[in-house]
């Protein structure tokens, strides 16, 4: 049997779920692989709906909204653009590749570039395969999807662009590489401890089986242990005597 | 710290466990409590020289006594601990439920 | 000749009747209760956001291995919440002006982004706060939130934002439910008038970057020794797992390197850090104790365990946790490549260069004084050694350059805990000296209205108030649901819920309850009552109820925050445990505390440096005195001594000394003796013997110092007493004074000095403390009468301390040599005809060597003098060497276990003579603490007996840790209220259950128990 | 005092039968200071019993109380308005006191839960050794203050037997010879004449060897 993609696709109501009507009424072809969800605005998105989609099985997915300046809630695109961006790093961090996520811009007018799109991207990814949700990988998503949902991190992504371009609570501008820095590392910080957490799950782990397997230095490792100890979210293993003390899940 | 332990285990304050008495444990387990256990300073640091000890040997007196009435000298403990290991207050809690879940209930539960 | 602090301050205007205290460590704390407790206000300044100091990081604390962190908290909640302290933290000192006695000083105040009067410490914004930070607290060994507390007990438990790392998010302000942010925080100024001022900042650890030669920041595995002390506690990064930086792995071969940063003129270090030699021992021993195949070698110079108990703990770190000593500095530290192990490179005792593979190394980092406190000592015109810290003078240990301005602790000179505690207390005599006739004018007491009186048998009507903690309870406990439970057991005739019980406009409220529902029982489920409860049993004291009738249930410390994720199951345990202080409070009763009245009048036995000292400032700071002498002249040990090693003239301080005893509030009993003790804290009766005529006499004081001092033991062996060449180093300090001479003093005589002669050996297991110093300063002294003299001193380790180090080094320097021995080879002295001769091992010629010595120089043993009796009249405890034995070996350095009872100077353990003095002080500090108050308070949580039921059987008077119960002459057993400490031991054991212990009753407690079960 | 031990629970719960209506009672003076029959003492087997019968589903009832003596009557009287209530009568006391209680009430079940073992001393808190047999003829003056009938196992009077070994008795190394300590209190106290003195063959009839004793005194008598 061949592969039949499953896409899905997040549509802004005003510009490419309109475009996609427009596919319609004009009867440009696409193929039937994508199941369509309209959304207000692509700044709706939440890029932790992404790896759940991938979690739920589907192969790919596209956000489509409005051409920059076009958007109808003023910068919900940019957002959604600043915020997948994001979410990209944070997919190439863990090894997973960014092209199963398309984010691109359809008017209300471009039902033929809808429909090309639509066709392109189910292209690609039947050329990709399915998506591989090996177990290693589903640990992965739902660490990302962790730390995405966490309320921290969705604070200062929600935050970021009134501190880069307004001001913060101390009337500051903040530089944008320096909230860029920050939520980096937090998000990066926050999804690596939540891969722990999945990993130690399945049983105790020594902090250099841990640094193996996130594919990390134990430089960079030990730190993340020593947060996670002293959140409480993991413990040492009391039963191992030897000079590698395990990690256990507690609580 | 906030480190959880199990919600069965419920604390009396004493000035220093030098003031619990033999009569106030096998009262606790009258009034059908499944199993007692003793926090005091470590040993050597005892706020009042050497209640500890004193509270140490009465624990061993009543494991005794709880043998003779057939409830099992495991159901009360003693163990130290100092302010900062609140970690270690979580895991002996943590293995006194066991121990007692392990047990099973007291036999002179009430009401049932 | 002046040698005193005391100034004539009697011509200027009245003094200001308040301190300033500089640095919130255990020093500061300890000098701030002192003052506030003798009637002065204390303004405690710290540049931390938090009190605590040092002292918070350390794990366990040697000779004891008390945990730290158990034995400070207690003075730092008594900082924090005593109503004539005020705390300031994150907080420089400006400048200070004014003459003393009336000062003005300036205060900067860094902004804090969290209001002091709103946060309750809660924690949800560190919980959210995006930022993460490297915390300074655990030595950059973990992170923390951009909103933080310093550690979990500090006090003042409110957060603080770092600004560097804060990016001002905003998230914080929005989680706060105390309404605590104030982003609008800015840096201020405030102006206070003090009468005098202690400094007591505290230390630095050095730089361990200045000895590149060891890797520090280079290799992972070479950590400092407070890291490695972080690494111990339970509190630490890794829970108190012992891990190594590179990987994680428990290091098994450890390696101590002593002295980086101290003994070291290259980073212009030349003195001894005090300390480092203690703290590595029992950081070895810690670590053992965790993990036991643990292998730890101490590379060192000199083992310097010159304090009480510290060789006894040295030796049982050899003996008894196998650790390693190697006599020899480290000359490089290298990692072997791949492993991350280490490679130390030393020069062996028989002085070959050898290499040994560690997993881990720890750097013994010394004590040095920070930028900040520099200049700030500059601001304020504090002169500086030329190491940086504070300059002092041998006979006024306690006083900066400037008048009004004293110093304690590691910033007069590198010291441990309970030196720095003792020298508080001193610190703290002085500057209560200064201001001594303003006591009580700046101080205030709180003023209650009259108490209602409940009766026992009346009905209890009690309130409960449920506290949702912000979401810290209200989160995982349903607070309604516990309310309307409390509402339905029995008495309960009021319940309500706070979002913060302890705000301020809750008391009201609460207060209002009171009135409005006539309630004689207040219970209040929130947190732990080891914070909080004070502070509601004076709101309800407040209300015109006993204290006592106040209860509190846990509800969050051991309920919300331990079953987060279990709900239903926490709010089932908050309803109980509200049952249970329920069950409680229906029993609680009023408890009365009396006034006793005070005799404000002290005594003090011996009079030798330390007891005449502590005689003179209890008389300066305005109170009458008693000194009692055995012997026909005041001095005591002083009389035997001529020369500090500083170049100190002794008899002319001594002489001065004697001269300002003779002050009209002081009673001076020569050839007399304590014959008699009876009585408490407060009021002590003393019957005292004078000879000749033997006149007997009743003394009534409130207080007691002991300082009977110390003397020289006559030596054993060496052919002392059997060659008149054989002498002590008293001995030859008297010689050297008189040029008392002979032969010796002409041609290129050769002198030997045998060290811990009658010291660290079986019967006297202690260093005796002063006699390398004592050597080094005769010997430096007989250099300077004969240049050509050869000097060998024998020594197992040369333990000069602190600046006495660069004496030391001096010596070395003008051509003394000194000679290593082990125990096992001690040096032996024989003669033949009438030449005496000397032979030891030279380790590093590795030969016997047989010297003619024209002079052989005994440093023998300080011991007590005789005090046994003493002991026993006034039933205080002393050491298995007979040197007295004080309450806690770490924070109550001059206390008794029993109340108002001191002890200071030699008595104590072998001293100098500013320790003596420092320590006098200190003893007065403490001892005014009960002068000053006219009456004392009684009472409360104590032991009381059912005098029918009892049956005389001696139980309580055996088991009373304090021996308070006695038997009387009614046959029934009898506690004295003032002396009991509420255990309730004697309650636990009695055998006719005829005793119970107030509040804690046996009632109570089945009571407690019966509802955890019982329906 | 008279010292005394508890009897072994599984004693007590034999004695006691089918009885479960129990007064136990103490008394507060030489048992109470021993540690075996004062009211915390009470309190104890109380505990004890109550938590045997609840787990074994017995319905019962243990009354504790805890008399001043339990060798006068007048004390013992206290008891009268609530005793009938109760099956047996358990008492904590020394044998005399048991005996006494049974008989004033003559119609009770009155059993001992206490062996009593001996007239003797506090050594240390918790510890208590024999010192006097009650032999109705003292001799301590002659033997130093020791006495060679309670603390000799064969009371010997005139010097040890050959069991006597470093100062330690043969029955046992944990007790001491009481000869080796009489000679070394008259050589302490420099009246080893006495030692030379041979006591005469002891008349045992003022001891338990002459019957039940009886002790008068007119004076005193109402």
């Amino acid at each position: 049997m061949s592969f039949e993609p499953k896409i899905l696709s997040f549509l802004c109501n005003w510009c490419a779920y309109a475009g996609a009507d427009l596919a319609g009424i004009s009867r440009f072809q696409y193929p039937p692989n994508t199941r369509v969800i309209r959304v207000m605005c692509s700044g709706r998105i939440d890029p932790a709906f992404i790896p759940r989609t991938f979690l739920a099985g589907f192969d790919g997915v596209m956000i489509l909204g409005c051409h920059p300046g076009d958007c109808h809630y003023i910068s919900g695109n940019i957002q959604a653009e600043r915020k997948i961006a994001f979410l990209r790093k944070l997919l190439a961090d863990e090894g997973i590749g960014g092209e199963r996520l398309l984010l691109d811009w359809v008017s209300a007018g471009e039902g033929q570039r809808f429909a090309e799109l639509t066709k392109g991207f189910t292209e690609l990814i039947r050329s990709l395969g399915p998506f591989p949700v090996t177990e290693e990988m589903e640990g992965k998503l739902r660490a990302i999807h962790a730390s995405l949902a966490g309320e921290k991190i969705r604070w200062m992504v929600g935050k970021a662009p009134e501190l880069m371009e307004k001001e913060n609570v101390y009337g500051e501008r903040v530089d944008a590489e320096r909230v860029g820095e920050v939520l980096e590392t937090t998000v990066r910080e926050e999804l690596r401890k939540n891969r722990i957490l999945i990993f130690l799950e399945a049983g105790t782990m020594t902090a250099k089986e841990i640094s193996k397997k996130l594919n990390l230095s134990l430089k960079e490792t030990l730190p993340l242990l020593v947060s996670l100890v002293g959140e409480g979210g993991i413990g040492f293993d009391p039963s191992e005597e030897s000079h590698y003390p395990r990690y256990v899940r507690s609580g | 710290m906030r480190l959880s332990y199990p919600g069965n285990v419920k604390v009396v304050k004493v000035p220093c466990t030098g003031r619990v008495d033999v009569l106030l444990i096998l009262r606790a387990f009258e009034s059908g409590v499944d199993g007692v256990y003793l926090a005091g300073c470590l040993e050597g640091e005892c706020h009042f020289l050497r209640g500890n000890l004193r509270a140490r040997r009465r624990v061993e007196y009543v494991k005794g006594l709880l043998e003779e009435v057939g409830l099992g000298g495991n159901r009360v403990e003693m163990f130290n601990m100092s302010a900062s290991q609140g970690q270690r207050f979580a895991q002996f809690a943590q293995e006194m439920t066991e121990r007692i879940r392990l047990l099973g209930p007291s036999p002179v539960k009430k009401g049932e | 000749m002046e040698f005193s602090d005391r100034a004539t301050h009697s011509d200027r205007a009245k003094p200001i009747g308040a301190v300033m205290v500089v640095g919130g460590g255990i020093g500061g704390m300890q000098a701030s209760l002192d003052l506030a407790e003798s009637g002065f206000y204390v303004y405690l300044v710290d540049h931390s956001p938090t009190i605590g100091g040092v002292m918070s990081q350390l794990d366990k604390t040697f000779p004891t291995n008390d945990c730290a962190m158990c034995i400070m908290s207690p003075k730092l909640v008594d900082s924090g919440r005593h109503r004539n302290i005020r705390v300031i933290t994150n907080a420089e000192v400006k400048e200070i002006l004014g003459p003393p006695g009336s000062f003005e000083a300036t205060i900067i105040r860094r902004p804090r982004y969290i209001r002091a009067d709103k946060c309750t410490g809660c924690g949800e914004c560190a919980k959210h706060c995006p930022v993460t930070a490297i915390d300074s607290y655990n030595e950059g060994m973990s992170r923390r939130a951009a909103v933080y507390l310093r550690y979990p007990q500090a006090i003042p438990k409110i957060f603080l934002i770092d600004r560097e790392a804060c990016i001002g998010c905003g998230l914080c302000e929005r989680v706060c439910l105390a309404g605590a942010v104030d982003y609008g925080d800015r840096e201020s100024e405030e102006k206070i008038s003090v009468g005098s001022v202690i400094l007591a900042p505290g230390f630095e650890v050095f730089d361990a970057k200045r000895r590149p030669e060891f890797g520090y920041g280079v290799f992972p595995n070479v950590i400092t020794s407070i890291e490695l002390e972080r690494i111990l506690s339970a509190t630490g990064p890794h829970r108190s797992h012992l891990l190594r930086p590179s990987d994680g792995a428990i290091p098994e071969r450890i390696a101590f390197i002593q002295c980086v940063g101290s003994r070291d003129a290259k980073c212009g270090n030349d003195y001894c850090s005090s300390v480092c030699c203690m703290y590595a021992v029992k950081e070895a021993i810690i670590a053992k104790e965790h993990v036991p195949f643990v292998k730890p070698t101490i590379f060192n110079m000199d083992i310097r365990a010159y304090g009480k108990g510290f060789d006894a703990y040295y030796e049982r770190a050899k003996a008894d946790y196998d650790v390693r000593f190697i006599k020899s500095m480290v000359s490089k530290v290298r990692e072997k490549q791949g492993s991350g192990n280490l490679l130390v490179a030393y020069l062996n005792e028989e002085g070959k260069a050898s290499e040994e593979e560690f997993d881990l190394v720890v750097l013994s980092l010394g004590m040095t004084t920070s930028k900040s406190v520099r200049d700030t000592a500059a601001r304020l015109g504090v002169k500086l050694n030329r190491f940086g810290f504070c300059e002092t003078e041998t006979f006024t240990p306690l006083a900066t350059s400037r008048e009004g301005i004293y110093v304690c602790g590691a910033f007069q000179s590198p010291k441990d805990i309970p030196e720095t505690v003792a020298q508080a207390s001193g610190a703290a005599a002085a500057a209560a000296e200064m201001i001594a006739s303003a006591r009580g004018t700046l101080t205030t007491k709180k003023e209650y209205p009259p108490e209602d009186e409940v009766k026992p048998e009346e009905e209890a009507r009690i309130g409960v108030f449920i506290c949702h903690c912000g979401i810290n309870i209200g989160g995982v406990v349903n607070v309604p649901a516990v309310k309307e439970y409390a509402r339905t057991l029995p008495n309960v005739v009021h319940a309500d819920e706070n979002l913060y019980t302890c705000s301020q406009d809750t008391q009201e409220k609460i207060k209002n309850a009171v009135k409005e529902h006539g309630l004689n029982r207040v219970i209040v489920a929130s947190c732990s009552p080891r914070t909080h409860e004070p502070m509601f049993r004076e709101t309800i004291r407040e209300a015109g109820l006993n204290k006592f009738l106040f209860e509190m249930a846990n509800i969050r410390d051991q309920c919300s925050w331990v079953h987060m994720r279990r709900k239903a199951e926490a709010t089932e345990k908050a309803k109980l445990l509200v049952r249970m202080a329920v069950a409680n409070a229906r029993l609680n009763r009023s408890l009365s505390e009396t006034e006793v009245p005070v005799v404000q009048r002290g005594l003090v036995i011996g009079g030798g440096v330390a007891g005449m000292t502590a005689a003179l400032r209890l008389a300066e700071q305005g109170f009458e005195v008693f000194l009692v002498e055995k012997e026909d002249r005041l001095g005591g040990n002083l009389l035997n001594l001529h020369y500090t090693i500083e170049g100190g003239d002794v008899q002319a301080f001594l002489r001065d000394l004697i001269d300002r005893v003779s002050h009209s509030s002081i009673h001076i009993l020569l050839n007399s003796l304590v014959v008699d003790f009876s009585g408490v804290r407060g009021n002590f009766t003393t019957g005292v013997t004078t000879a000749p005529a033997m006149v007997h006499q009743k003394i009534q004081h409130g207080i007691t110092i002991l300082a009977t001092g110390a003397e020289e033991e006559k030596p054993d062996g060496y052919l002392y007493g059997e060659d008149a060449r054989v002498l002590t180093q008293l001995e030859l300090e008297d010689r050297l004074y008189k040029g008392d001479w002979g032969q010796i003093s002409n041609l290129s005589p050769e002198v030997v000095m045998i060290q811990c002669v009658g010291s660290r050996n079986e019967k006297h297991p202690s260093c005796s403390r002063t006699c390398c110093a004592t050597a080094v300063k005769n010997a430096l002294k007989l250099k300077k009468l004969n240049p050509a003299m050869n000097i060998r001193i024998l020594y197992r380790d040369v333990r000069t301390y602190g600046f006495l180090e660069t004496y030391y080094a001096q010596a070395r320097r003008e051509g003394i040599i000194f000679v290593r021995y082990d125990p096992e080879e001690s040096p032996e002295v024989k003669k033949e005809g009438e030449t005496l001769m000397i032979s030891f091992e030279d380790k590093i010629l590795k030969e016997r060597m047989t010297l003619r010595p024209d002079l052989i120089v005994l440093s023998s043993a300080s011991i007590p003098r005789e005090n046994k009796e003493l002991a026993n009249l006034l039933k205080v405890p002393r050491t298995a060497e007979g040197f007295f034995l004080e309450a806690h070996m770490k924070l109550r350095p001059v206390d008794f276990a029993s109340d108002g009872i001191y002890v200071a100077g030699s008595g104590h353990a072998p001293k100098l003579i500013s320790e003596s003095i420092s320590q006098a002080y200190a003893a007065v500090a403490r001892a005014c603490t009960i002068l000053s108050k006219e009456n004392l308070l009684v009472g409360g949580i104590v032991a009381v007996v059912e005098g029918e039921r009892c049956a005389a059987c001696l139980t309580c008077v055996r088991v009373c840790p304090y021996e308070v119960p006695v038997v009387n002459v009614k046959g029934e057993a009898e506690i004295d209220i003032i002396k009991c400490k509420g255990c309730g031991t004697c309650a636990a054991e009695c055998p006719a259950r005829a005793i119970d212990l107030m509040h804690f009753t046996t009632g109570q407690l089945e009571a407690k128990v019966g509802a955890l079960v019982g329906g | 005092m008279i010292v005394g031990n508890r009897k072994d629970f599984s004693e007590i719960l034999e004695k006691l039968g089918a009885a479960r209506r129990v007064l136990l009672l103490g008394c507060n003076e030489c048992v109470t200071v021993c540690g075996v029959g004062g009211e915390r003492e009470v309190g104890v087997l109380a505990s004890e019993l109550r938590l045997y019968w609840t787990k074994e589903g017995e319905t019962f009832e243990v009354r504790e109380h805890t008399l001043e003596r339990q060798c006068d009557y007048e004390y013992i009287d206290q008891i009268r308005g609530f005793a009938d209530d109760y099956d047996v009568i358990l008492s904590m006391a020394c044998g005399a006191g048991v005996q006494y209680v049974a008989e004033a009430y003559k119609t009770k079940l009155v059993l001992p839960a206490v062996n009593t073992t001996f007239l003797g001393v506090t050594i240390e808190q918790g510890m208590w050794s024999e010192r006097c047999q009650g032999c109705g003829a003292c001799i301590l003056d002659m033997t130093g203050g020791i006495c060679p009938i309670a603390r000799c196992a064969k009371s010997l009077l005139n010097g040890p037997c050959g069991g006597s070994s470093e100062g330690k008795c043969e029955i046992d190394k944990e007790t001491d010879c009481a000869w080796q300590l009489i000679v070394d209190r008259l050589k302490e106290s420099g009246q080893m004449e006495r030692y030379e003195e041979i006591l005469p063959v002891k008349d045992w009839r003022t001891g338990r060897d002459g019957g039940p004793r009886r002790r008068v005194r007119e004076d005193l008598k109402l």
